[in-house]
């Protein structure tokens, strides 16, 4: 697939200036680094919540700052974390001295880079905390859950940690909570083909006609296997089935779900495979909560899809539904 | 053997030169590489940092420590990435290390890669043997401390090294990855050349070809 | 592209069926009819606003069903408008006793089909009235722009229609905005790949390497020319020099601009674009009003985007700043 | 020469799923053809529009007239698109025609047959030469009304016919669209036969192996 582009140097720069110009009535570039925060941020007293990531994977991360959501986004060449100084810069423009939370999906290379950051923060008397998303299921087995990657959960996770520090929780119950999310959180994914990153004339993996890869990652890495390309109530069936399998203890029966397609699935695929998805929930004996479907963790043009479920208590329930605005994702409050 | 003074500097920033063009180069089979089992990006990411540490190294004079620390935070800023963050580090602890020697010579630049290697397993956690960079840097640096054991100039130690570097390089292809990106892969892994296994081969060759030359 | 699915004769009803069983807290499904209406339609006394189309498009057109924006949506099946039958059907069900409003994309199927059912509703002493998308500058030359294709400002037509019937307008009012709206709103598009269709191994149709298709059709019709493939700042200028050329009389200053991706050209390129495309904007002295990036009208996962100039006056900014509450797009009240 | 009953219903219901399966045959090609420069959808279209007329003419026993108007109803729903309406209308448009002739005649079925065409220039707006299906019915239907002028069999008459509408749908090709989705290609429109013009020559030659079959 041909990508439409300036020169692939200035790609990221020239993202982050057109995002900024689109959106100014939400976020702000963070000045001399690479990423953007909320307007308004930083505001005394309230957390800030700090994700990040490389791009490629819109709305993930950046467009998910706003209101009741992160307060900002360290954002990253195309599939590559941002390194460690950037990140130390946007929390520092954010701090609202009540504290900073990393919160980001767990790849060595953003962990490495975050904690050179919280490293200098915590040297200079700051207090930071980081939650890794690890939402994805087919990453390791449950022993090692802690060792999983994050994909699409990360939504839920940033939305409870936006919506904690937007409320006023302080930094332990703000990180408290987002921990509680991402525990809460499963995801299972799958892809059909892979994709070009900008200034690339290859794709960066490609799945043999007829089958799939089941454990995608999101920066195309292939999955973990592969099988017969699968008719989508068989691919509902293997994910309900998988996350179900992977419940949290005391999960209780309402879950939100988030259908997300990678970039080259679409809409219109993605209400099919909810068409299988909707009763095998029910007879697992989950209630969906405000399903959401649509794209939220992309793979640049990646076609595939995930299905991620968030159970919640109470507590996670008054975070979901709390009100935010970001360029990517609004909820009415 | 030479003098710990800014002679040593402008030689950091000749290697630094020399690793950039020698990694740019190369930049795409690194992309291939890594996007055998990762995302990718570890040429550009690599070059990217090796931009961005000539251009750091490219400050006021110093002694090379100096100009390899300043290089390392350079690399590490502008690369990102598990590279960025790893490779910038191991820069910069060299650097942190050199710059404390009486003088340049054999047992300095063998404690400078030991400082560095020992940054790169605090950071990532890995070991030889998991398919990463590591696998090219640990038995180089073996192979660099027998030599100095029996004497060699840093000209023939660097030299009697290489082979054991690119060895370990090429044993990563029958490796399952355990960290990185590719460690989710389990047995897909296998069979291709680890991305920055690679890279550090091609820094290490041309860093030597720097010593041969000054050595000559 | 290989799509997911099950069987393609079933893939409009399982898309349907698990896009209502996802969003059912904003829209329901019309019985025996192939649509979706609005929660809590019809509404008595209310302007009923129907759309349609074929689907491929979303969120287009039935993702835009809701609270504030269209009442109803008729679905056809992919790039194929939904027939008379059908849109009747829908628009019974949502009739409120104030008349309905039909508009949709100015395409030859979509007209006669809606025709047809326009023709029973009149016969039955109902009040319709229609409105045609028009907003393709490239489709036909100005004198004939009552003749030129529906594509992405189609969203702001549905807005200001919505808007207009949700605070209780009376058909004439909501016919004669809606119009308005319709001619303050131009889109250019440029497509650089195909898109292939649920159940099919080819792509509709392909673009030469290193071409790109100018005027692009959002059912994989070809576009009006190819050109050598521009980089992204040359696209940013062809777009806004061919909008500005074509601003409509007294169009002011301030536009609304959507830029939208078909589906594979992905929101990291559009910002990109976009950073082209802002300083053009003020150079030619026009004010964007909240700029919104993303897919609003898809065609699968077609290659490709556009950029949408809406221009407001202050009965069009009052419509654009109108809560809704849909699927696909919320605004906040 | 038949009368006009429920014999004649048998024969519409016959011809409907004559031309279903001999569409169905062809559904990728038309496909294919409307791709070219609409939508690719019309191959799709024609094959659900025809499925539901058959279905639809499966209901109760009528004549002739009655059977087609009940199909041309569910084709138009059923198939929707440019194609459902025009030739959904076209074939109840036809039904209704034949529905008031007292013999099912070449004359009734000319008539039919101008009714409805009438009906597709009425919906669509198109003329002959706009590269439309009409460039498929329009030289059908005068040659079959110079056949009957010279007193032939329907039988006769449509043989006659059918030639001259392969023309006129072999003619598309040369021709610049005028209406529907490739209309806006201009000069780009040409090079390919439209594919409203091919489906309709094969829903009329399929009609013509009935008709044929029928007389011997
Ligand atoms: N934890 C680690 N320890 C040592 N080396 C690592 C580690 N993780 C990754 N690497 C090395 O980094 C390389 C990948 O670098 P790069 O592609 O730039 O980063 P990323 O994985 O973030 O995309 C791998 O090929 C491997 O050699
Ligand atoms: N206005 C019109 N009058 C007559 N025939 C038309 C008209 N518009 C389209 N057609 C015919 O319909 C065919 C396309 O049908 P189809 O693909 O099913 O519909 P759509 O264009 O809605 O996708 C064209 O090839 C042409 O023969
Ligand atoms: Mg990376
Ligand atoms: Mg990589
Ligand atoms: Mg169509
Ligand atoms: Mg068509």
């Amino acid at each position: 697939m041909r990508r439409m582009l300036n020169e692939a140097t200035a790609f990221r720069e020239e993202m982050i200036g057109g995002y900024v110009a689109a959106f100014g009535r939400y976020v702000a570039p963070v000045p001399d680094a690479s990423g953007v925060m909320a307007v308004g941020a930083p505001r005394a007293g309230k957390v800030a919540v700090v994700v990040g990531g490389g791009s490629g994977h819109y709305p993930a991360f950046y467009g998910l700052v706003g209101r009741g959501m992160a307060t900002a986004g360290v954002i990253g060449e195309i599939f590559t974390s941002p390194s460690g100084e950037q990140a130390y810069r946007v929390a520092k423009a954010v701090d609202g001295g009540a504290g900073i939370l990393f919160t980001f999906g767990n790849y060595g290379g953003d962990v490495m880079n975050f904690a050179m950051a919280e490293g200098r923060l915590l040297d200079e008397g700051g207090d930071v905390r980081t939650v890794l998303v690890t939402d994805d299921v087919l990453a390791a087995p449950p022993e090692e859950a802690e060792d999983r990657r994050g994909i699409a959960g990360g939504f839920y996770v940033f939305k409870a940690a936006g919506a904690s520090a937007e409320r006023g929780d302080d930094l332990a119950t703000v990180e408290a909570l987002t921990k509680r999310a991402n525990a809460r959180t499963r995801t299972i994914g799958v892809a059909f083909a892979g994709c070009t990153v900008p200034g690339q004339d290859e794709p960066l993996f490609t799945v043999e006609p007829d089958r799939m890869e089941i454990g995608l990652g999101i920066h195309g890495e292939p999955g973990v296997r592969t099988s017969e390309l699968m008719p989508s109530r068989e691919i509902a069936k293997l994910m309900v089935d998988s996350l179900v399998a992977e419940a949290p203890p005391d999960a209780g029966s309402r879950a939100a779900v988030l259908v997300n397609g990678l970039g080259g699935t679409k809409y219109e695929e993605l209400f099919v495979l909810y068409d299988g998805i909707a009763p095998l929930l029910a007879a697992a004996g989950i209630e969906p909560y405000e399903p959401l479907i649509g794209e939220f963790v992309t793979s640049l043009d990646m076609a595939g899809c995930s299905l991620t479920l968030h159970w919640l208590d109470d507590d996670l329930r008054a975070l979901h539904d709390a009100p935010a605005a970001t360029p990517a994702f609004t909820r009415a409050g | 053997m030479r003098d710990n003074d800014a002679d040593g500097g402008r030689l950091a920033q000749t290697i630094l030169a020399h690793v950039l063009a020698a990694v740019e180069a190369r930049e795409l089979e690194l992309g291939r590489l890594d996007a055998a089992a990762g995302d990718g990006d570890h040429g550009a990411g690599m070059v990217r940092g090796l931009r961005a540490a000539v251009a750091a190294a490219d400050g006021p004079e110093g002694v090379a420590g100096d100009i390899l620390a300043r290089a390392g935070t350079g690399f590490t800023d502008a690369a990102g990435g598990a590279s960025g963050a790893l490779v910038g580090s191991w820069i910069g602890a060299i650097g942190r290390s050199l710059a404390g020697a009486d003088r340049l010579d054999v047992a300095a630049v063998a404690d400078a890669l030991d400082a560095g290697q020992a940054m790169i397993q605090r950071l990532g956690k890995a070991k030889p043997g998991d398919k990463t960079m590591l696998d090219t840097l640990d038995p180089f640096l073996r192979a660099l401390r027998r030599a100095v054991e029996t004497g060699a100039t840093l000209d023939a130690a660097w030299a009697a090294a290489l082979p054991e570097a690119e060895a370990g390089m090429r044993a990563t292809a029958e490796m399952i990855a355990k960290r990185g990106r590719a460690a989710r892969l389990g047995e897909r892994s296998r069979g291709h050349v680890d991305a920055g296994a690679m890279s550090l081969l091609i820094i290490l060759t041309a860093v030597g070809d720097v010593i041969r030359q000054q050595a000559a």
